[in-house]
């Protein structure tokens, strides 16, 4: 659905990345390749630092030791703002609107801080929308006043703005019914198949494996498994753990 | 099934108690008092007056910003404190004219005081924040505004009034009766905290609505910080009338009455026992030693150090001694 | 030695006053410890800031008394501090020698004090100074309503009834009596008020910071008054520089022309000292205090406060002022100078304030604006 | 009924002071959310530079106006990176505290270089009105009147056309989501409460040619600056002239028909804000 | 879920209402969120809501628990009618409420936290009561680990369970939980289900918003199916999913999805 988009699918490099909150390490060493234009999923218990992974991506929880590259290029001392620029955008957990704008602007915002995007923002406006109907119906309501699923598809909707080259989603089904989950997940997948490289964190573990390419397995700050989706679905420790209903 | 019916799988661990009080805890409180209490009688020789003024004031200070603490656990960060003071001031002061004895006056100045905070407090029960903030400063100043326009023989008018001497003038005693007060805020500042007081203000403060839906009679407590928070303002008050036998609106009421509270509560530790009459202590010492030591632009130095404890310390002089974890400070 | 201390507005509204009378204080005391100091040693000052504040008028006062042990207190500008400090005062029994307080409260407050020598005018006398001018006023001008504006704090209210009182006698119609808010510059409704009351003297009580706003809002409103009177502590640095200070009148007890001998000798001497003169005569005031001060001392021959007192009493000495005694005032014992002390003057184009009352000082007649 | 339009007038005049001050406060406290108890004291600095403009170099202080307004601009960009800035993450209250600190700051550091003299400048236009009929309309407080409607409408603008402004808006609401869309939240900052703090020395500029300028002019005003924009709602910057007007023409009205009105002049402004927010704390109950 | 072969235990038909709801609506502005919704919860019943995105369930429980006032209709909570009672009031007589989008006090450790809800949910608590009860809580709710953190350093997954145990510490006799196990994986959802089964033994009537199909499956003994404001179905997991209406606007192709 995105066209012309330059430098599509950039690779995201994540090797030995150490992080944590002050005092309280979460990451001890996670290593993470998501190659241009591939979708990557990964998934892990609660708490075992799959948002603190993206956070460390996108720049807002400062690495301890490791490296992160972007394109090549080294953004693990880079402010958030200067990764977004080339071209990283984050569906972050717990949403994290502008709830006292409007919905139309929290999308716009999405696009505003990359010219290209800018340039773009009309015509991705009108993609967000076709994807989410309702949004567009709400267009002049306050973020904050939406409910819970239409605020993560706002937050969705927001990162699509900014016409990543790489996508670092964090649990978007959350709160979502189960058609708009689908929803949300063509459009993903719909989205990499344009090249966009997607990496993904979702407790949906057969929904996600399914459509991600290669997957990884978080546990207390570390990757302990990696493998293909399709691997990853057969992995009898994975169904126990992540599958088992 | 039948497992699953009694009790889920899930508890594996099982929380540690800690304990929510302890002595130890209160140890820093005692020896603030064993040291305030032997101040006193320590050999200053020429300068005991002064230091015994100092203390004074300084008292009066730490129950100021210990009371407005109280109300601010509630989440009512509150810009009324020098109306409740004032109040409290020339309640005591007409009170006094009237012929009542001292005794009596003084805690029926902070009942007034009190049922003044109840009725701001019924109004005010909605705002929070800034704009609980403004509306509780213009409180203050209508309170003064009127005072100050009422004829002069009822209050002194803006000119001022006078008032008898506390305890006849004879410092030490005074000293004393202040440290008496400071010892009952502290008393009331620790009781809210080891009760059910304790957690009905911090949810309030953190999430009314949240409160509300867990069962937290939210105006009911909120009153009731008020009210508290108020009679011991108003004891301050009343404090500061005896001290300085003298009293007029544009002093008694104005904004840094208000401001100083707040400051000295955010510089010691904030929704502490101890906090406030530290801060109270520190601030004042310092004010008196660059007062003596900078003499001109002395204030440059002290708004330097305001900014600094900010930056270096942002829970609070309680920082320093406490880096342990949230919650558990007195 | 002999330590007298100063308690000053160094800071805060009144501070103008106060720093012109610490160098007053300075210059005094150059000169007494040059003349062989007091009692054969060198006179100690000890300056304190009260702020303008009583709340720190009073720590500072019983700093001075109790720690400092001085042995004598002089300053005081502001009638707010002076009240509040009235308390320790009588408390330590201190002796002082005060520049400072116009408001009949604090003659009130320091009525039964033994050691309080008085010698700023109380604000009867400078009512009946300015009060003796209006009516010349009356005479020569037809001047018959007056509108007055105060500030409503403690200097501005304090004895307001009784000035209203009093002009009404002497058969003056007070057209409107207003309070204003300080420092607000908010004199619109004011002026507009005043307006309709067609005064011929517009009679304000207020501070510098009130002086340029209200001459500006006059203007404005095309005010038709024959004399803007105003009594504030000072005026405003550069207001003779502006149009709209000419022809506006004022109180004070001493100009830098002041024509008589000691006037002159303290002008070069100030000039000498600090290279240049000031228009405050809080200055003047605190030199002429220290040095009668001084000279009761050293007559006395010692620091016993009630030698003192009774040398000070004595005091006859010709000042910038006039001649200093000390007599009864309504309420207090000894009283320096009164109502026949103050001049009134007006700004005029020439950047200066010029003498026009009484008729004896005056150096140009008052123009008149109707 | 002169004196009524007169007084209407006069009410009017005052209020455009009141929006001027209360204008970049708004931008602060209101849109951006730093709690700047400092304000008064970069308006002071404003004040005593378009003084040293005129009684010092001779320019006329309006002409001085942009420099002033872009010389204390640096100083609240200085203040912003030496101390805001690391206090942004801290509760509301340990700002309040470190504004303070510099409000103590900055006006003793004028009392200490300026001493406390009241200092006026001169200006040919500061008595000039305007006359229809009887009705006088004073020349500068027209002048602060339209620069502040001007300046609000110009935030207004700012805030709700640019992109920059939606970058200031959203940084206030959600700081990490700011962070995480690109928005370089520091820079951010950096331009509101400089911004801020020029606005503050354009009121100051106008304080200098219609009051004085000293170490505590700030104080005057800032107070009920910080009244208004609670009133008109934090963020309603329309509702800042609104509040200006309603609370200047009801002090004029006090002072005109209330014998002695000048001395409740000060209850009225604050009655007004009180049964306002609480009126409006009511009737916003669900 | 394989452990628990659910039995939906249907209410006794003479089983007593524990809440009612008659014609209630909510308007916002031009919206009308929640339109003239009516439904009954029987003693020990769970009954879940499903619908859409913006349906309205978060807003009807928001009237519910009296966050909301209705803009019209009437809601009775154990034989009382609370229309228009205040918050606390509804606590107090027994109704407990889990948020959708967390409300933790956030300087406040996990511990504290649970501790007002058994404090003041249930009046004449004592403090040390309060605090054991609130021990149990973490305990029973998997948070134990974290009793004495600050609020504010949990996951959002945390974060739900305790709005869960502090919600559950108020004891009360109807208990809403709105999407509580969002986000958890199978096996946790699986003991968080087992959690509300106990929880429902004990005598609490649960009322429960979810998106996770298998968990309505599983726990569920009666659905309402909402959408745009208004009730649309109404019955057993088997019959509201089998209606071709709530597979339209709802569930999609749902089936595929969790296999
Ligand atoms: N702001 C914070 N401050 C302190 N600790 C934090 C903070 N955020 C997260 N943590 C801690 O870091 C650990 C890992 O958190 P993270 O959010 O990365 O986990 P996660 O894998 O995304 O879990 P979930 O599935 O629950 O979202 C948790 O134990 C959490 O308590
Ligand atoms: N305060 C409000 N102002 C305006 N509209 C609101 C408000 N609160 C909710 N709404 C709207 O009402 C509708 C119902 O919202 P509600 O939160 O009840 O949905 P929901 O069924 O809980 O959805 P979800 O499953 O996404 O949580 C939504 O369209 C929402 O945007
Ligand atoms: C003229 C001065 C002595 C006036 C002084 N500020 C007072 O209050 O009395
Ligand atoms: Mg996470
Ligand atoms: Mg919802």
């Amino acid at each position: 659905m995105m066209e012309e988009r330059g430098g599509v699918g950039q690779e995201l490099v994540i090797e030995h990345v150490a992080a944590g909150y002050g005092k309280v390490q979460v990451l001890w060493d996670v290593s993470v390749r998501v190659a241009p234009g591939e979708f990557v999923a990964m998934i892990g218990a609660n708490g075992a630092g799959k948002t603190t992974t993206l956070r460390a991506v996108s720049g807002v929880v400062r690495p301890g030791a490791g490296s992160i590259r972007l394109g090549g290029k080294e953004i693990s001392r880079a402010t958030p703002s200067d990764i977004v620029k080339l071209g990283l955008a984050h569906v972050p957990e717990g949403r994290e609107l502008f709830p006292l704008m409007t919905v139309r602007e929290n999308l716009e915002l999405g696009a505003a801080m990359r010219p290209e995007a800018a340039r773009a923002q009309a015509e991705t406006l009108a993609q967000v929308y076709r994807l989410f109907p309702r949004l567009e119906e709400r267009a002049g309501q306050l973020a904050g006043t939406l409910s819970g699923g239409e605020q993560q598809m706002v937050a969705v909707g927001r990162a699509l703005m900014a016409r990543p080259s790489v996508l670092v989603v964090d649990e978007p089904s959350l709160g979502l019914s189960p058609l708009m989950t689908q929803t949300v997940f063509q459009a993903l997948k719909a989205v990499n198949e344009e090249g966009v490289s997607v990496l993904l964190v979702e407790q949906n573990v057969g929904l996600s494996l399914k459509l991600a390419d290669r997957g990884y397995v978080l546990e207390n700050g570390q990757v302990i498994r990696e493998g293909s989706g399709a691997d990853l679905l057969r992995d009898p420790a994975v169904r126990e753990a992540y599958l088992a209903l | 099934m039948s497992e699953a019916t009694t009790l889920p799988a899930a508890p594996v661990t099982r929380a540690a108690r800690t304990p929510d009080f302890t002595f130890g805890k209160l140890l820093p409180l005692l020896i603030f008092f064993a040291v305030a209490l032997i101040f006193p009688f320590l050999p200053f020789g020429d300068r005991r007056e002064f230091l015994l003024q100092i203390g004074f004031f300084t008292l009066v200070a730490g129950t100021m910003a210990l009371s407005w603490d109280i109300l601010a656990r509630s989440g009512q960060v509150s810009l009324a404190h020098a109306a409740f003071y004032g109040l409290g001031a020339y309640s005591y002061a007409l009170l006094m004219k009237a012929g009542l004895p001292w005794l009596a006056a003084m805690p029926l100045a902070a009942l007034i005081a009190g049922l003044f905070s109840l009725l701001l407090g019924m109004v005010t029960m909605r705002l929070s924040g800034m704009y609980f903030a403004i509306a509780t400063l213009a409180f203050t100043e209508v309170v003064r505004t009127v005072i100050q326009n009422l004829p002069e023989s009822v209050a002194g008018g803006a000119t001022g009034i006078l008032v008898p001497a506390l305890l006849g003038g004879n410092s030490r005693q005074q000293y004393f009766f202040a440290l008496l007060v400071l010892l009952l805020t502290v008393g009331v500042s620790l009781a809210v905290r080891l009760t059910r007081l304790h957690h009905a203000f911090a949810a309030i403060r953190q999430g009314e609505e949240t409160a509300r839906v867990l069962g937290v009679s939210v105006v009911r407590y909120k009153l009731l910080a008020f009210f508290i928070s108020s009679v011991l303002a108003a004891l301050a008050g009343v404090l500061y009338a005896g001290k300085t036998f003298f009293l007029n609106p544009l002093e008694t009421f104005s904004l840094a009455n208000s401001i100083a509270p707040l400051t000295t509560s955010i510089f010691g530790g904030l929704y502490t026992t101890l906090g406030p009459v530290l801060g109270a202590t520190v601030l004042r010492i310092a004010e008196e030693l660059l007062h003596n030591t900078v003499k001109d632009g002395y204030l440059v130095v002290y708004g330097l150090v305001l900014i600094l404890s900010i930056l270096w310390l942002p829970r609070g002089v309680i920082g320093l001694l406490r880096r342990g974890r949230h919650g558990g400070d007195l | 030695a002999v330590k007298v201390g100063a308690l000053l507005p160094l800071s805060g509204a009144g501070s103008v006053s106060g720093q012109a009378a610490r160098n007053g204080y300075l210059l005094a005391l150059d000169e007494i410890n040059k003349a062989g100091g007091v009692l054969g040693r060198p006179l100690e000052l000890e300056f304190a800031d009260d702020g303008s504040a009583p709340a720190k008028a009073v720590p500072e006062f019983v700093k001075l008394v109790t720690v400092e042990k001085v042995d004598f207190m002089v300053g005081g500008v502001s009638s707010a501090t002076s009240i509040a400090i009235s308390g320790p005062a009588k408390q330590y029994n201190t002796f002082m020698a005060w520049i400072g307080a116009a408001a009949v409260p604090v003659e009130d407050a320091f009525a039964d004090h033994k050691y309080f020598f008085h010698y700023h005018p109380w604000s009867y006398y400078n009512f009946e100074a300015i009060l003796d001018y209006f009516k010349h006023l009356r005479g020569t001008k037809k001047a018959r309503n007056i509108a007055i504006a105060y500030e409503d704090g403690p200097f501005g209210s304090a004895g307001i009834n009784d000035t209203v009182a009093a002009f009404k006698k002497a058969g003056f119609n007070v057209v409107m009596t207003e309070k204003f808010k300080t420092g607000s510059g908010n004199f619109g409704p004011l002026v507009s008020k005043a307006k309709a009351a067609k005064p011929d003297i517009l009679y304000w009580v207020g501070y510098d910071t009130d002086a340029l706003p209200l001459a500006t809002e006059i203007k404005q409103q095309n005010l038709q008054v024959g004399l803007i009177y105003g009594t504030p502590p000072s005026w405003p640095v550069g207001f003779e520089k502006n149009r709209l200070a000419e022809n506006v009148g004022g109180l004070s007890l001493w100009l830098p022309s002041t024509p008589n001998t000691e006037s002159r000798a303290f002008v070069a001497a100030y000039k000498k000292k600090f290279g240049n003169i000031t228009e405050e005569y809080f200055a003047p005031l605190a030199y002429v205090n220290l040095k009668t001060l001084a000279a009761a001392i050293n007559k006395a021959g010692s620091t016993d406060k009630d030698k003192v007192a009774a040398e000070l009493a004595k005091t006859n000495v010709r000042t910038p002022f006039g001649p200093l005694t000390f007599t009864k005032s309504l309420k207090t014992q000894y009283q320096g100078f009164k109502a026949g002390s103050w001049l009134s003057f007006q700004y005029t184009d020439s950047d200066d304030r010029v003498p026009v009352f009484p008729l004896k000082a005056a150096k140009k007649t008052t123009s008149w604006s109707k | 009924m002169e004196l009524f339009i007169q007084t209407l007038v006069n009410g009017l005049l005052q209020s455009g002071i009141y929006a001027l001050v209360a204008s970049g406060l708004a931008l602060a406290v209101g849109v951006v959310g730093i709690v700047n108890f400092a304000h008064g004291e970069y308006l002071m600095i404003g004040a005593f530079l378009a003084w040293a403009a005129s009684a010092m170099l001779g320019v006329d202080p309006l002409l001085a106006l942009p420099i002033v307004a872009l010389a204390v601009f640096g100083v609240g960009a200085l203040t912003y990176r030496t101390t805001i800035r690391h206090v942004l993450l801290a509760p509301e209250l340990n700002q309040m505290l470190l504004t303070f600190g510099v409000s103590i700051l900055l006006q003793n550091l004028a009392l200490m270089w300026m001493g406390g003299n009241t200092r006026s400048v001169t200006t040919p236009y500061q008595a000039s009105s305007l006359s229809l009929g009887e009705i006088s309309i004073g020349g500068p407080k027209a002048i602060a009147f339209a620069f502040a409607a001007g300046i609000l409408a110009a935030l207004y603008a700012v805030l709700y056309r640019t992109t920059l402004g939606r970058q200031m808006r959203a940084v206030a609401q959600n700081r990490r989501g700011a962070q995480l869309i690109g928005i370089n939240v520091d820079r951010v900052y950096l331009i509101a409460f400089g911004v801020s703090c020029g606005l503050a020395a354009v009121a100051g500029t106008l304080a200098a040619v219609l009051l004085f300028a000293s170490p505590t002019v700030g104080l005057v005003f800032a107070l009920k600056a910080f009244a208004i924009i609670v009133m008109a709602g934090l963020g309603n910057l329309t509702g800042v002239l609104w509040a200006s007007v309603v609370l200047g023409v009801s002090e004029a009205l006090v002072q005109t028909y209330v014998p002695s009105g000048g001395g409740w002049s000060d209850a009225v402004f604050f009655l007004m804000i009180f049964l306002t927010l609480v009126w409006r704390s009511f009737r916003g109950a669900r | 879920m394989t452990a628990a072969a659910p039995i939906p235990a249907v209410p006794a038909p003479n089983a007593p209402v524990v809440l009612r709801a008659e014609g209630l609506s909510k308007r916002f502005g031009g919206l009308l969120a929640v339109q003239n919704v009516s439904f009954t919860q029987f003693a020990g019943e769970i009954l879940a809501v499903i619908g859409p995105n913006g349906a309205g369930k978060t807003t009807l429980l928001n009237l519910l628990s009296g966050v909301y006032q209705p803009t019209s209709g009437r809601l009775h909570l154990l034989g009382q009618d609370v229309t228009g009672s205040p918050i606390e009031h509804r606590c107090h007589l027994g109704l407990g409420r889990a948020f959708q989008i967390v409300r933790p006090f956030p300087e406040m450790t996990v511990h504290e936290n649970v501790t007002v809800g058994a404090l003041f949910g249930t009046p004449g608590t004592t403090l040390p009561a309060a605090r054991e009860l609130a021990y149990d809580l973490l305990d029973r709710t998997g948070l134990a680990a974290h009793a004495d953190k600050a609020a504010h350093e949990l996951t959002l997954l945390q974060d739900k369970r305790l709005e869960v145990a502090r919600a559950l510490a108020t004891r009360p006799q109807v208990l809403l939980l709105d999407e509580v196990m969002a986000g958890l994986r199978p096996a946790e959802a699986q003991e968080a289900v087992a959690l509300v089964r106990s929880v429902r033994d004990s005598g609490v009537s649960v009322l429960f918003i979810e998106h996770i199909m298998p968990v309505v499956r599983d726990l569920a003994d009666r659905v309402v199916v909402m959408d745009q404001g208004q009730v649309i179905a109404e019955g057993t997991y088997r019959e509201v999913t089998s209606n071709p209406q709530v597979v339209s606007a709802y569930l999609g192709t749902e089936a595929e999805l969790h296999a």
